[in-house]
């Protein structure tokens, strides 16, 4: 275990790691990083590294789940051992089973399921590294692997975590300031269709505060998404520069 | 793995239209206000062998909590506190969607929703809970066991966990010469210090509307869901959306604005229900 | 633990809780406590409180398990964290195994499954608070549950266990006198058939004793069968009075 | 969840006509009468390794018994006492009706009863397995293995255990200076002392008819069976009605009887197979 | 634990247990010893005992898993809690997971699967004593399991480990030599086909050692095959005589 | 249980042909001759939380591989060394061949394969990890995850744990009073002492040939494949079988013979790999 710091800003108001509070680490969105997959993407925000793979529509293994209707969404969200402070044991912990729902319910409001009735779409996300934000990361890494698959989607989707600290609110918190601040509060949007997919809240805050927070996240979402759409398109383009 | 879920109740398109109907003027099937929560009805001390139990029905749902406490060891990094510990089951008797098994993800989210909501803003006061610092503290379990399914699990649990904690008595204990802890079996016990109350509000978003707990018609035509926890004074302290769906953000704010109503509501029916309970 | 009791029997020869030794404590039977279930019924011997549902007949979820010429029966027996005296992990015991199995066998004599082939009927017993007996105050439970769902069935069951204390049997042995007695023999039997479903002892007898236990056993489920009647009959009249 | 058998045997009514038949006339398929086992062929010390072990034919169902010594804890609320544990497999070998993975409840059942006939009448003397009281004992594991199913693993399993128990031997130890335990790989050690022997006898009621030891066939016709486990003196001490039929109390009554009689029939066959064992 | 020899030879060159380097402890193959599995065999080297059973060809109870051209091969190699120094607890452990594979494996180029399409051939091997060798004596029973119930086999298999303590390659490794060895190797053949089915390699060998080992490995074979042939020759004898 | 693969890639009769008639022309599929294994791609350190950890690329198969450090309590029988624990993952995102769940046969395979081949000929010195014998040693975990499959992922794990441990720093730690051992968490640490480099090499059995390092195509169409551990002096530290095929005695040592050409070719190709890294 870490320690908790002494406190959370220097005298300039910067935070830990040295960002303003409204400022999100360095994000990296790579397309296409796996062979096998029919779509797939590697996401860092900081040092949290998380690849999501899409596979599908498929034919599902699981036959008496389908549905009649559209395709069903399969999510796994999974830590790799190594991936945290201390070894996790590879075993899916209570933890990781709610985040592959929440996942799992954040982008089925944009995948078009109902192009594809009784087959599967699956996902897979393995955290590679986590300093905080995992399952917002994931949640981008999973859209943008979702698109790269050519799945038809009504937008994409983008995440960041809010957090609470030393009182004050702060964009894209890291592992520090979640384990040791007041409130972590997982965010999760569509900007082109204006819509809130995953809000988690972790957490004591006043009304003000969650309103203030649910902004922060959908601006900082916008340029998130925006980066996902930068990096499809290059992708695209190497694609055909081959 | 999660998968979309396939065991939903199925409603037809003429109900969810005599729903919506009602609706628009203001109205429910279960003849309530589209802000109003079912009727509640609770029964605290039901399990004599538990620290604390309490029996709720929120209109058909019905759960049933039981707290223990044990002996056990404070965390490593939080050496002067109890163990808070919550589990919840969605037994198959309760709904023929629920199978038998280990807790499936919805259990695992109603457990965890839950917990935070408690522990978050320290509702219970867990450093009242240790023995010796670092070595021995009671370890809280709270048992949420769904007995009947008919819509909004949330609530009604975390109304049951309520009631259950503030029936819940520490038992009294001494040690002996060797240092362990020898819990006195018949003692009366001091009452587990709470330090907030706190109730979840789960609203449902049906078409354009935004309803106070769902029963199992809504559950089954919402988009979304959201669970938002509050304590008396209004701040909030836990949320979650749940389901498919998706929110506009007016639709968020008016959910929340709608949730944050509700919960006096809830924590006023909470207490005459505990007053009724204790009058018969 | 509780501690062991000097003695079983006080100087009038009445049991610990005041009983005599072939009283039962206090029976309540309450049908029709669920509003999901088909059928399902709250019974109490003394503390000891189990509640019974009943879901069927219906298509069974287990596909591969249909039985041409009738109906399977599950049954699941298990107990609350919070129904023992230290909490009991949810996941379930080797007892709860076997205690699902006997209360099964112990109802199957008398379901007429014959008459839905193809199909399931799900009992699912859960113990609210156990204070010993709780697999026969099951069985008159799921009894009352079956009724209670309308299933066909050639005669109502009820249990009740006999122990024997300081070499003294005695009627619906409470959980001291199981822990530290000398036998628990749990009797379950159709009385309108004359028929014993479920038999076990758990401990050491004569023949004698093993003779006159069940004697009592089946004196006493004459009664409790009397008492699920009149409840169904009460939960009857109260619908009709609706 | 316990369910209905549906991998049964299939045994066709022309069968079972047959069966009838013989019965009537005081016989069987397998030329015994009605009360009689089938011949019981012992072989004990099969397993070196193991601390008492037996391999036991009972017709052509065979079990093999291996018994091993460890140190371990006593209970909390038998300090001066060893610890048995009995588990048995119905490995898949031994049955197309068999299926590899954990045990079932067929499983459970057999280890159980054998558990608690074994327990409840103090047949082994766990007093002489406490090493240290509280601290230290012998964890005695009884591993009961069905290795070939032709019906009534009850009482193969049983001798089997009894079989192994008479022939096992406690290792030798000695305390190292910092209190452990050193068990003497190579030493004789000394026989396990028994209080009692004890035998299960299953009946089969088959129509009328209570016939003892059934074998495969006769169990797939069976409304049910009756397995009661006795002392050489004749004392009950255990019982437990399998399978889905019931019993009327002149029945019962007629089984216990007959059972009570095979018990000693069983010791006396248990005796000679080991005679013949020794001898061999 | 037992204790680590100090020396494995003797002033004679004899191993600890008396046998020369290049000598098989004493085989014992014993067919048929089961009544309810279609083909079974018990064999012993030395102390190691296994008994092997085998059902099939017949219907796939998990359907999922059928193959449209041959019969799939079950394998399950366990062990009995009591065939170990220690308890071993039931539940299978990687060891196990990984024997049952290359088990598996060294069957699968001899039976004649494509003869049985859509059908499972199972064969259950458990150890009920180990001291050293069981994976090549379970190899070699459930070759011979497989003769006794009547499945086409293009050749039987045998198996035997080779060891390599203090320098010196030994045949038919025991447990101590097993355990504070420095190589053990087990191999399978089927020496009437030429062909090798089975190698693994548990330690450091130059290459000369390797190929000596495997030498003195495929001839050893050549005699427990010739064993083997033998037990199902009498075992066919005994049922002609009956 | 092990089953007969059902879930395996289906390659045409006619890329047989093809491969085959590219086989006798001394060529492969993706330009290879068949002695070489396929191009080399090593980043080492990209898991910074990890005490070691190296990405892999071996021609389209992708493993990752993660080492963490943590104290823990040395084997009895060995109280003078850290515990090694080799674990793999094929997980689901590698190929569609692959599925969710706990480690089946062939993830279990490889685990004990690596380990076994880095155990044996004492790879990792072991002994440089005790801290205080019989009681405190760190456990060196090594963690492969199989992330993109286009076959051989035994060669592409060994390789990237070779990487991952040539890269892992042993933390610096200090004795507290009590004899705890904490860690200091951002020293820079030791590098971890290796006695030897070993790499592992699969040749597949395709018609009479023997090719080094096969493909998913290659994989599918193989009877057979070994696997051979080898370290720098070209000993064998390692050898496992794997499939369903067999060897006759003369293909056999002729892919020994074969791999261990190819094992120094793997040193090689991970000295230049590492370099480039190092150099990028």
């Amino acid at each position: 275990m870490k320690q908790r710091p002494e406190k959370f800003f220097d005298e300039h108001g910067n935070r830990l790691d040295g960002r303003q509070r409204d400022e999100m680490r360095p994000v990296d969105i790579n397309i296409g990083v796996l062979s096998n997959a029919d779509g797939s993407a590697l996401v860092s925000y900081g040092k949290t590294k998380v690849i999501a793979a899409v596979y599908g529509p498929r034919e599902p293994t699981w036959r008496y789940n389908v549905l009649p209707d559209r395709a069903s969404l399969y999510v796994r969200y999974h830590m790799a051992p190594f991936s945290t402070e201390e070894r996790k044991s590879p075993a899916p912990t209570r933890r990781e089973i709610e985040l592959s729902k929440v996942i799992r319910e954040s982008l089925e409001p944009v995948v078009m399921t109902e192009l594809f009735p009784r087959t599967a779409i699956e996902i897979y996300v393995e955290v590679l590294q986590s300093d905080g934000g995992t399952r917002t990361a994931s949640i981008t890494a999973a859209s943008a692997a979702l698109a790269d698959a050519g799945i038809p989607m009504r937008a994409l989707v983008g995440g960041v975590a809010i957090g609470k600290v030393d009182g004050v609110l702060v964009l894209d918190l890291n592992e520090v300031e979640d384990n040791f601040g007041e409130a972590d509060m997982p965010v999760a949007a569509a900007p082109d269709l204006g819509l809130i997919t995953l809000f988690q809240l972790n957490g004591v805050m006043t009304l003000d505060e969650l309103k203030e927070g649910t902004d922060m996240a959908l601006k900082a979402i916008e340029r998130i998404v925006e980066k996902e759409k930068q990096a499809l398109r290059e992708s695209a383009t190497e694609v055909e520069a081959l | 793995m999660s998968a979309t879920p396939y065991r939903t109740p199925v409603v037809s398109k003429v109900k969810l239209e005599t729903i919506l109907n009602m609706y628009r003027r203001g109205m429910r099937t279960d003849n309530r206000d589209l802000y109003s929560p079912r009727n509640l009805n609770v029964q605290v001390g039901v399990i004599e062998k538990a620290n604390g139990s309490a029996l709720v029905k929120l209109g058909n749902t019905q759960v049933i909590v039981g707290i223990k406490l044990g002996i056990g060891r404070p965390f490593e990094d939080t050496p002067n506190e109890g163990v808070l510990q919550v589990n919840s089951e969605l037994v198959p008797m309760a709904s023929p969607l629920f199978e038998p098994g280990p807790p499936d993800e919805n259990a695992v989210e109603l457990s965890r929703v839950v917990d935070r909501s408690l522990r978050d803003p320290k509702a219970v006061d867990l450093g009242s809970l240790v023995i010796r610092p670092g070595e021995k503290a009671w370890v809280l379990w709270i048992d949420i066991y769904v007995l009947d399914y008919d819509g909004n699990y949330f609530d009604a649990s975390m109304l049951g966990v309520m009631a259950a904690l503030m029936n819940t008595r520490v038992p009294d204990y001494e040690e002996s010469e060797s240092g362990e802890i020898i819990i006195k079996k018949d003692s009366p016990g001091t009452p587990l210090k709470l330090n907030k109350r706190v109730v979840l509000v789960t609203t449902a978003k049906i078409g354009n509307y935004i309803v106070v707990d769902p029963n199992l018609d809504e559950e089954a035509l919402a988009e979304s869901r959201l669970v938002l926890a509050f304590d008396e004074q209004g701040t909030v302290v836990g949320a979650q959306k749940t389901g498919s769906g998706a929110y506009s953000v007016d639709e968020f704010y008016r959910a929340v604005e709608i949730s944050r109503s509700a919960a006096q509501v809830y924590f006023k029916l909470l207490d005459s229900a505990l007053q009724k309970n204790q009058g018969g």
